[in-house]
């Protein structure tokens, strides 16, 4: 369960505030932004790095944002055991950073796809996915142009056999290898995904397949 | 003394568009002909684009008071109170020419400069809407301009992080040579803290910020204000290229700035850039303006003063601070990475004076620039009328055959492959957007329960049959789709895409719509708080369809209480409200299944309209109907089967027993709803429409999952998705 | 054979992209970096051919797919 | 001085781009086109500096900032 939370805000961060309103409305109080030219982490449970085009995304989505100089304290919580995600351009930077192993290329269809998603949870036994256990799916929405995840087959071999693979696309709108759209690193503290799991907690406003994410944050069992 | 501080000619005036009288204005205010940078500066503040000059006389007309309205057109957006202390602040603007010489970085810079009208006077930007106009199918050009302007759309919306919600799209072969982007932006403001234009008081410094000046777009303005012909294709004039990450820093930037106090007056630089910005702000408040053009951040070397001041580069802003407040502001800026300079000072003396390399290259007097401007009435004609179409005469064949026709007609097809290149929830707030079965996209006011409704519209074949009655059906629609969305509507903005204006039968066209649009936006009381003219929108003499968008914003104070056209359920019977008399002329019937484009458009009686619509808002907060859609292009069956797909329920139509299949299935009557209510509440509901003095009959119910159509065979509701999802992604990728 | 296809930005249209990464590279201390553009390298294979038509359909391409000659300029190399 | 970078995707990584511009020359009659990979240029200006120091800095930004070599090569190049 978290008690506290980060989120980085980087130039052209655009879910940042979807980001800390999700947390604050379902995960935990304590949310503080954090801006990328900062050196110091304040002391938290959890760090998310939202979505949107930092940089434009310019050169490679995500690419200048891993190099900022947050970055650095934001690996240390990471090498630490602290919580780490990255939501949409946040998994494009965890890439970059090697936080997290492959690359998110060009979606196959060259375009930007904004669109509901059909999830299959394909482990509901990390600190993000735990409220989704006994759901073999769910639906949450994505909107990006380079969500195609790509690693060499090694590499997709390990998440696999390491349970590393926690979200796969039902219906792949993105060529990603082997349907993926959320890995953790082999430790299981850092989490990346394509689907935006802030856009989908409010019946109002569409789906509500992202709450289970905040509640398993917030430490709910389901 | 350079030679760029030289007199200039006649001639050198008259290729930059201006004319012998306006020569002769410029000759006598200064007592001396303006050197070239002078002469720039006439000229693109007297072209069509900047000054109105043909439009002026006649947007007067339009209605732009009410209960609702803070602040009217002659800002950089209009401004509506939404209550709670809150305002919105919404604009819409064409991007027609750049779109078309180089269609995504045309439209992406469209999209950027609409926004920039809405933060520059202190609201976030909440939603975007986009509204498009494309030549044939069969046109070589089309495909390329239609993903070109689809990406650049996306492309910037989508990286500044904005949603874009709504839109429509028509192909027709009279935008072949001339497509139409127009782009809508809707903010929200606090109401003590909005930002206006007027630069008053003299000694205050004067800001530049955003991206630096290069030679971007020189002359736009006056290239929107001339017509195309087969060599402008040739000359490219240095295009614009958008950079919306420069975009979303200077919305943030400029929004905490507006927290402080250091704002006297804020101004985006749009068309005519730093020389419309620094002048308008400067006339508004009554001062003169020095700048210092050495001190402008420039991307370019050797630019010269006339360069500097009319380049249209993108993201920049220009701010009056009040004094003392600069080094707070720029340490904004500068966190940021953004460009920031002071680059001078208001005055007192009412001139705009401008130094380059310690030469004085401008010395002209501010209010003439205003005062002085022309204004024309120009010559023009009464549209002739056309004949109304004897519903009787045309030939009723298979309504069900039809159907299929209509469902996958270009103007009618889905639109998905669009809008799913567009972010359309990022902000969490979108309640509703496209294809979200709504006939208007609905936003959530963040942190409070309300909603805006909005909805951008406009029939362009009727406005070309009938000006007149096209403008009020323009307004009268657009109202139509936030009633069905369970809005009060509030105000609107518009973008008037006309031809050549010194054509006396177009000026006409223009003269009339407006006339239409004023009638109807007074009927409904809906006034016009911002807008935008295009005009010249013609290739080699031919002119577009006459097309004045209407992009409108109503209200919905309990956010749960959106309605939309998804929610009929299998048992629910089908209630149509307003009459029908089976008027075909001008429909998308006649032109897609007779293929005829003839005839009379069908009347919009404003009265009934009014009556019709109050009826619509009032059962759907009375929590009795579980389904809305307007009546448009298809009439009755089209809105059934757009009501089905979203349903995802069969529906089966009554036929008439006194009109032809064709004219009861597919007329284009005004003024109509179709409600999916539980069959319990049908009798209570006539009766309500009854004493409210509108016509309504049940025709129809949902029930399995076919479409049928009276006598027709049923055709399945999944082949009529099917064909309907079909045509443009089938379109678009036979590359 | 190979025809190698440089497009660029033209000179005077503004590159944000480039702009990005001579940022970037400041702040990561690669001071000397006065500048930076950026732009795409197309590479088309063909089988054996004749380098003067090849480069003459390489050129067409070019005006007529690759480049955007509003706003890119393109230069075309031949390898063997 | 400048430095000139090509990047290119790594063989064996799939280029959406670059097959869509073979398929696209294809489509408008380019048959003879048998493949297609795009790549990306970065062009970097330098004041006067001694050659194999820029050639070093410029290998580490490739390495740092420039391209992903998970998916990406890259190549130097130096012009006076
Ligand atoms: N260019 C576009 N951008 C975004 N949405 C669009 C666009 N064109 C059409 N749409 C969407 O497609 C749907 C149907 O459009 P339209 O037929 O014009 O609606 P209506 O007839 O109710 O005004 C709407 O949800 C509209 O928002
Ligand atoms: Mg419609």
């Amino acid at each position: 369960m978290i008690v506290s939370a980060a989120v980085i805000v980087f130039p052209g961060s655009n879910c940042d505030r979807d980001a800390v309103s999700a947390l604050s409305k379902h995960s935990t109080k304590r949310v503080h932004r954090v801006w990328h030219r900062d050196t110091d982490l304040p002391k938290v449970d959890l760090v998310i790095l939202p979505g949107g085009f930092s940089y434009g995304d310019y050169l490679r989505s995500g690419a200048i944002a891993a190099r900022s100089p947050i970055m650095t304290a934001v690996q240390s919580h990471a090498k630490r055991g602290g919580l780490l995600v990255g939501i949409c351009n946040g998994f494009q930077i965890l890439t970059e950073t090697h936080l997290l192993p492959g690359a998110l290329m060009r979606n196959a269809g060259l375009k930007f796809l904004c669109k509901s998603t059909p999830l299959r949870i394909e482990n509901a036994d990390t600190p993000f996915t735990r409220a989704y256990a006994g759901l073999d799916q769910t639906s949450i929405p994505i909107a990006h142009h380079d969500g195609n995840y790509f690693a060499d087959e090694d590499t997709l071999d390990r998440l696999e056999g390491g349970g590393q693979i926690v979200f796969r696309y039902v219906n792949n709108p993105n060529g990603s290898s082997r349907d993926i759209a959320g890995i953790t690193n082999k430790a299981g503290n850092v989490l990346g995904m394509m689907p935006h799991p802030e856009r989908a907690i409010d019946p109002l406003t569409g789906e509500t397949g992202g709450l289970a994410f905040f509640k398993s944050l917030a430490g709910v069992m389901a | 003394m350079s030679a760029q501080n030289n007199p200039t000619s006649f001639e050198q005036a008259q290729a930059l568009g201006l004319n012998e009288d306006e020569w002769g204005v410029i000759l006598k205010r200064l007592g001396r002909a303006p050197n070239q940078t002078e002469l720039g500066i006439f000229s693109v503040m007297w072209s069509e684009h900047c000054s109105y000059k043909s439009s002026r006389r006649h947007l007067r007309k339009l209605p732009t008071t009410g209960k609702c309205v803070i602040c009217g057109p002659g800002e950089n957006a209009g401004v509506i109170d939404i209550g709670d202390g809150l305002a919105c602040i919404f604009k819409m603007e064409s991007h027609n020419h750049p779109s078309y010489i180089e269609p995504y970085q045309g439209a992406a810079t469209g999209v950027g400069g609409i926004m920039r009208d809405v933060f520059t006077m202190g609201a976030r930007p909440v939603a975007l809407l986009n509204a498009l106009r494309f030549g044939s199918p069969d046109h070589p050009k089309t495909r390329a301009l239609v993903s070109g302007v689809v990406a650049g759309i996306g492309g910037y919306g989508n990286c500044v992080g904005v949603p874009t919600v709504g839109g429509e799209t028509n192909f027709h072969a009279g935008y072949d040579g001339n497509i139409l982007v127009n782009a809508m932006c809707v903010g929200i403001a606090k109401q003590d803290s909005i930002f206006y234009s007027a630069a008053k008081g003299a000694g205050n410094p004067v800001l530049y910020v955003g991206a630096k000046t290069g030679r971007d777009g020189i002359h736009g303005a006056t290239m929107a204000s001339a017509e195309f012909d087969d060599e402008t294709e040739a000359k490219r004039p240095t295009v614009q290229v958008g950079d919306p990450f420069t975009e979303k820093r200077l919305i943030e930037a400029c929004l905490e700035l507006m927290q402080t106090s250091c704002i006297v007056a804020i101004q985006d630089m749009g068309a005519a850039g730093l020389t419309s910005s620094s002048i308008e702000m400067a006339d508004k408040g009554g001062v003169g303006i020095d700048l210092d053009l050495d001190k402008v951040p420039q991307r370019e070397t050797h630019m010269t003063p006339v360069e500097m001041m009319l380049s249209e580069s993108q993201e920049r802003m220009l701010i009056v601070l009040r004094p003392g407040k600069e080094s707070e502001a720029q340490a904004i800026f500068e966190h940021w990475e953004l460009d920031v300079a002071l680059i001078g000072k208001t005055t007192d003396t009412g001139h705009m004076v401008l130094h380059h390399k310690g030469e004085k290259v401008c010395d002209i007097p501010i209010a003439p620039l205003g005062d002085d401007a022309p204004n024309y009435d120009r010559p023009w004609v009464e549209p002739p009328t056309l004949p109304a179409i004897n519903a009787d005469e045309i030939a009723s064949g298979d309504p069900a055959k039809a159907l299929i026709t209509l469902m996958q007609s270009p103007d009618m097809a889905s639109k998905r492959w669009i809008w799913e290149q567009y972010d359309r929830h990022v902000m969490a707030d979108t309640i509703k957007a496209s294809g979200g079965a709504s006939d208007a996209a609905v936003v959530r006011v963040h942190d409070t329960n309300k909603a805006l409704a909005m909805s951008s519209d406009c029939t362009p074949r009727y406005v070309l049959a009938d000006p007149y009655e096209g403008g009020k059906q323009a307004v009268a629609e657009c109202w139509r789709n936030l009633i069905a969305s369970g809005a009060r509507p509030m105000a609107v903005t518009d973008c008037l895409n006309f031809g050549n204006p010194e054509r006396p039968d177009i000026m006409g066209q223009f003269v009339r719509a407006i006339d239409g649009m004023a009638e109807a936006c007074r009927a409904l009381g809906f006034p016009v708080v911002s807008g935008n003219v295009s005009l010249y929108n013609e290739t080699a003499g031919t002119a577009i369809p006459p097309t004045p968008v209407i992009g409108g914003v109503g209200l919905i104070d309990n956010a749960n209480t959106a309605m939309g056209f998804g929610g009929a359920e299998a048992g629910d019977a089908l209630v149509l409200l307003g009459a029908t008399t089976g008027w075909l002329g001008a429909s998308l019937y006649l032109r897609e299944v007779e293929g005829r484009e003839e005839g009379a458009p069908p009347p919009v009686n404003l009265e009934q309209e009014h009556r019709t619509g109050m009826l619509v808002h009032a059962l759907i907060h009375g929590g009795q109907v579980r389904a809305v859609h307007d009546l448009s292009d298809g009439g009755l069956a089209c809105a059934a089967t757009e009501m089905a797909m979203a349903s995802r329920c069969g529906v089966h139509l009554v036929a008439s027993d006194t009109l032809l299949d064709a004219a009861w299935f597919f007329g284009e009557d005004q003024g109509r709803y179709l409600l999916a209510v539980k069959a319990d509440v049908v009798d209570p509901l006539l009766d309500q429409a009854h004493e409210a003095g509108v016509d309504a009959k049940v025709v129809g119910t949902m029930k399995d999952s076919d479409v049928v159509l009276g006598d027709a065979m049923p055709l399945a509701l999944d082949l009529l998705s099917q064909k309907h999802e079909n045509w443009l992604p089938a379109y678009m990728e036979d590359a | 054979m190979k025809a190698i296809v440089h497009i660029q930005p033209r000179s005077g249209v503004l590159d944000p992209q480039g702009q990005a990464v001579a940022g970037a590279l400041k702040h990561m201390g690669f001071d000397e970096v006065l500048s930076a553009r950026q732009g795409k390298i197309i590479e088309l294979e063909f089988g054996d051919g004749d380098e003067q038509d090849v480069r003459q359909r390489v050129q067409k391409m070019c005006e007529q797919l690759l480049a955007n000659t509003v706003i890119e300029d393109f230069s075309i190399s031949i390898e063997a």
